[in-house]
């Protein structure tokens, strides 16, 4: 085992998977030679050259689609998007070909891409860099959609990505690549699919993803510490979530919040709720309770953003709203 | 070229414009549904450049990419002609099994990689698959089919920039009939010689030329495509051309003339064939009424009625096809 | 009143709000000489002139910022996208600048565009023809949303988008330019917001927005038969939804059903359900169903595009699931 | 230009310069947070060009759209530095109320019309403006200022070709200071000579000048803001310059030597035009040294002071300026 940080680990699956397969190539702006906004392909370009490190001109739409066409004949690319906010350049190449090309072919062609991209609020970036749009991904047919909430994920899920034969989505946080966890030495894998119960407990299930799955654990100790008993589910993949893991626990503990850092309306929350009501509407002893974001575009100023996004209090708060005691 | 390939040249043109009549017919009679773009009037373009290109020599060769007008890039490329029309009828035999129909027909196995509805879109995903090539280092090459309208998007300049600046092997073939649906290209375009929207902005080889004589064509696309396969380099060819039918079956015309369209028709890519050939002796207008008669017999009795006889898709595999349908758990899961 | 269909509602508005105010232009692809794909700008051109009714280049995402940076300074931009699809391609413009300037500015700049396009499943048009997409719309702050399910609201609501203050979507449907109804024929408004209960009824509310109304209305004569009174609801907006009109309806009939066109997961559905969740939880004795498409892209085949959308029978079914009937 | 213009011009680029120095060390002791993009080396462009426009005038001026980069545009725009650095301080008096921070800036009174954020995303709102003072018929223009690596999204191309073939009256200014944050220009970009990606492929004016030198920049720019309001004409014109410091506060400038860097400082927009007006004996070193006192005075004392002093915004203002704040119910609702 070696502690590691988030991006040290994407580094590592990079690295590994670039050696494993000569089609593995990634794509993006400033990666190359720059070596990466977070890092995470910092030395490749020495290591791959410029054939196989791509820093791509600001054109996000259409190196997404040079790597869709690549991939279309057998290459693995792993496309980066600086910042989810620009993804919506790329959106119409990722949700029209990317993931619909497989189905329209009738199972001829597919689009074996990664794409990567951090999503989420960090240190006053403002509105146009604070998007999270999990929802736009995770909505739409076709693609995969995961969210690795440290180091061990961000490895093996990053490596399963790149070997699956669909088009991936990562998302990341900007808030995470620093986060450190313990991973092992040896090469390992991590699927797509399947939510992960990362703490035991009875008496409520705490669901989150990605950068929200910590506050559910802070929130967790905190509930704890009121001697109440708290699960926490990371679900891990966005697309297709795991519904059935999220049933089994809250037949267990009759009650359920869901916190997500994306503004409500129409999200992971409403999705996860609506899941619940649907599997298991009569286990439950109260409301759900859904944790987010305010519906505002994320502003500048330090205590108005840090009011727009949900933090531990907010799910702790949530959580004992969900047990009646609030 | 010899006599017998100008013979089976024209015979290929005669019977694209005679399967898309045909698809007309079936449009008409709904046996084909969704959007239909017919091909009619442009026919010297896709023959011609793909006669020069290495098509039909299935995964080895190289690499077609169009719009949804894309039915004749497809036969071209050698899709089979069956398989075509029962995607159109959308038929599990057909080139999408049913699920892409006119606009999305895809067939890996003749490197033909696909129709797409959204104008614009094929750019990239053409750059893509020159960047495939050049990475694996075989001497294929990608062979992007567009038109002048679809030289308005952003995804055009990006993926020039790029290709230009990353030595793609990608010919760009720029289909310009003055149209986009019903807006004429001075209208909505500051360049309307499209090849002088690329020389100077990206450093790259571009020309332009008559589309309606098929040999011009040949001759042009030849050292186009010699060009991108030897040099590594990128080319953006046009060749000026006419549609004659609606942009798509709902299209009533009204934004053109009967005169402008006569005018063209004169310059019938099957017309200037076929008289040159009668011309020259090399066919009499009887050989070509047999060439025509065979070729509607074949349409009608092995195209239309394998299209007919085939099956639809099951509804119980309404989801297959959307993800890898036997992924490997390893990657995919569940989590254990 | 005069019977006019969907398109000509549309046409009228368009005519008399820019006879009304010489700032409102009107944008799109073959909207001027070609009469626009759906008639719905037929006739203007030769009336306003090129100047304002602007044939565009195929080039939605700027030909939208042209849009939003002309209407930045008073300009009332109704821009056509002819379809949905297109309009991912526009996304960036539409959501990270016509739904951000207003806050990013400190409510100093304003974008009162509107955006209208036809969203929906018609006739076998394929994967890359079919999208929906409200829900990429009504999860972004800073938009408004609308879904005019006829002539009545076609007309009233585009008029009032064009006075409003805000960016204004309004999602419209290819099978529903034809359909007709009788409207006043003295000029009138439709506010923006405010769901309709389109018919009363006590057993189980109906949900739906744009054609999916259509379904609901069917459905309810059908359970009519059936001995069951359907209340109907149309959301008509969808960026803000009107939670209160939908809670008073289910606290009434106890059991609620919401049908969108969409697929899920991710969409009205879950947002309608998460709302009544979070609203009249206990009020329910059932759980609430969603109707909604198939999680695939939409296939060409007819047959196998009939079974990805939900039709009267799929909403006819759902209510007699929720009524415990099934 | 007379001497006292000259000097006027010298105090403001100082200003400028100062201005953002004191902005990074604001960064630093975290006054200001968010993503902060420096515009030393610059000042002689954003300074000279709007010196020819028409700004400072309020509503009947001149149109100033940006990117990210955007505090001297502001200022030279007329939004008083006061209410920029307030902004850069997140605070209720800011010029976007402390909701938009460095990279969003709106002077709307000073017709200053945004900084933003998505590379690219400057070029059809600037359209947009001009489509809007064509329309009314005033004689503004829109001026929208962009980086070279801009130039390669997909809303270059859109924009440039319908500010084009509509005439639209918006001049595109190319700060060319060859770095797309770490990647140099000749690594992105095919043709690099960014006015060269215009002319002929847009049918558009364009021009290549000096941006060092502000004296250059005015007469060039002069030509172009004549060109664009008495023509009713987009131009494009490009300025080759550089910036100093990194591409934000995060860049450690790996991608570029310290030679280039020292190579560019020689030729200094504030030096050129201090030691101009030195060599002219219109100032002294000991007038500049006053003058930059002053300068340092007036930031310190009065627009750093504004800024601290300023309160934030309440936190229950947190929903304001979403939609509109008080909407006519006529129009919006609810329904009766
Ligand atoms: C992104 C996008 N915008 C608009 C459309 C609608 N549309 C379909 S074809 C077309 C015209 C394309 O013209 P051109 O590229 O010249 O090709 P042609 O039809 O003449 O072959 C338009 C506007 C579309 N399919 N996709
Ligand atoms: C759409 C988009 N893609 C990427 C980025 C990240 N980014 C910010 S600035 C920048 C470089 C822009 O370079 P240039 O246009 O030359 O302007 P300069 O910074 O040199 O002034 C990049 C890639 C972004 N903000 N928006
Ligand atoms: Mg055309
Ligand atoms: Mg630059």
């Amino acid at each position: 085992m070696a502690e590691i940080a988030y991006w040290e680990a994407i580094l590592r699956a990079h690295d590994e998977e670039m050696t494993n397969d000569p089609m593995v190539i990634a794509m993006g702006e400033d990666i190359g030679v720059a070596g990466g906004t977070y890092k995470a392909t910092s030395g490749l370009f020495d290591k791959y050259g410029a054939e196989r490190i791509v820093d791509c001109p600001i054109s996000e739409n259409s190196y997404t689609g040079i790597g869709i066409g690549a991939s279309m004949i057998g290459m693995r690319p792993i496309i980066e998007i600086m910042s989810i906010n620009f993804a919506l350049l790329a959106l119409d190449t990722l949700v029209n070909a990317a993931a619909k090309i497989r189905y329209m072919s009738g199972g001829r062609v597919s689009c074996p891409i990664v794409m990567r991209t951090p999503g989420g609020t960090a240190h006053q970036l403002a509105a146009q860099h604070s998007a999270r749009l999990a929802r736009m991904f995770m909505s739409t047919s076709g693609l995969r959609v995961v969210t690795p909430r440290g180091p061990l994920d961000a490895y093996g899920m990053l490596k399963s990505a790149v070997r699956s034969n669909d088009p991936v989505i990562i998302i990341e946080h900007e808030r995470m690549y620093n986060l450190k966890e313990d991973i092992p030495e040896e090469e390992f894998f991590r699927p797509l699919e399947g939510a992960e119960v990362v703490r035991e407990g009875e008496d409520i299930t705490l669901i989150g993803y990605n950068f929200s799955v910590h506050l559910c654990l802070e929130a967790a100790k905190k509930l704890e510490a009121d001697g109440v008993s708290a699960e926490v589910i990371d679900l891990r993949s966005l697309k297709p979530i795991d519904r059935e893991t999220i049933r089994r626990s809250v037949e267990k503990t009759h009650r359920a919040l869901v916190a997500e850092e994306d503004e409500a309306p129409v999200g992971v929350g409403s999705e996860i709720i609506t899941g619940i009501m649907e599997d298991c509407f009569f286990a439950l002893d109260s409301q759900p309770v859904r944790i987010h974001a305010a519906d505002v575009p994320v502003p500048y100023n330090h205590k108005l953003e840090q009011a727009a996004i949900p933090d531990v209090d907010d799910v702790y708060q949530g959580a004992l709203k969900a047990l009646g005691k609030a | 070229m010899n006599d017998s390939d100008k013979k089976r040249l024209l015979r290929e043109m005669i019977f694209f414009r005679r399967f898309e009549d045909r698809c007309f017919e079936a449009y008409v009679e709904r046996k084909i549904g969704g959007f239909l773009h017919l091909y009619s009037g442009q026919e010297a373009v896709a023959t011609g450049v793909l006669e020069m290109a290495n098509v039909g020599v299935g995964e080895k060769g190289d690499y077609v990419i169009t719009g949804y007008r894309d039915h004749v890039h497809a036969l071209k490329s050698g899709a089979p002609a069956k398989e075509v029309m029962a995607e159109l009828y959308g038929k599990e035999t057909g080139s999408s099994r049913g699920r892409g129909g006119s606009m999305h027909i895809f067939d890996p196995t003749a490197n033909f990689m696909g129709g797409y509805a959204l104008v614009g879109q094929p750019f990239p995903l053409a750059a893509g698959l020159a960047l495939g090539c050049k990475h694996k280092k075989t001497d294929q090459i990608a062979i992007c089919f567009l038109g002048d309208g679809a030289n308005n998007q952003g995804t055009f300049h990006e993926t020039m920039n790029m290709a230009s600046v990353w030595n793609l092997p990608v010919l760009f073939v720029c289909e310009n009939n003055g149209y986009a649906i019903g807006t004429h290209i001075d209208r909505s375009t500051a360049q309307t010689d499209q090849y002088k929207r690329v020389d100077t902005a990206y450093n790259m080889k571009s020309s332009q030329h008559d589309g309606m004589d098929i040999e011009a064509v040949m001759k042009e696309a030849k050292k186009a495509v010699d060009y991108v396969r030897n040099e590594q380099k990128p080319y953006f060819i046009e060749f000026m051309t006419y549609r004659y039918r609606g942009h798509s079956m709902s299209d009533a015309k009204g934004y053109r003339t009967k005169e402008e369209e006569a005018e063209w028709e004169k310059r019938d890519p099957i017309k200037i064939l076929s008289d040159r050939l009668i011309k020259a002796g090399t066919l009499s207008k009887e050989d070509i009424k047999a060439m025509e008669d065979e070729i509607q017999n074949e349409i009608e009795n092995e195209i239309i009625k394998f299209a007919e006889d085939s099956p639809e898709p099951n509804i119980a595999d309404l989801n297959k096809y959307v993800l890898d349908d036997n992924p490997d758990p390893r990657w995919v899961g569940p989590l254990k």
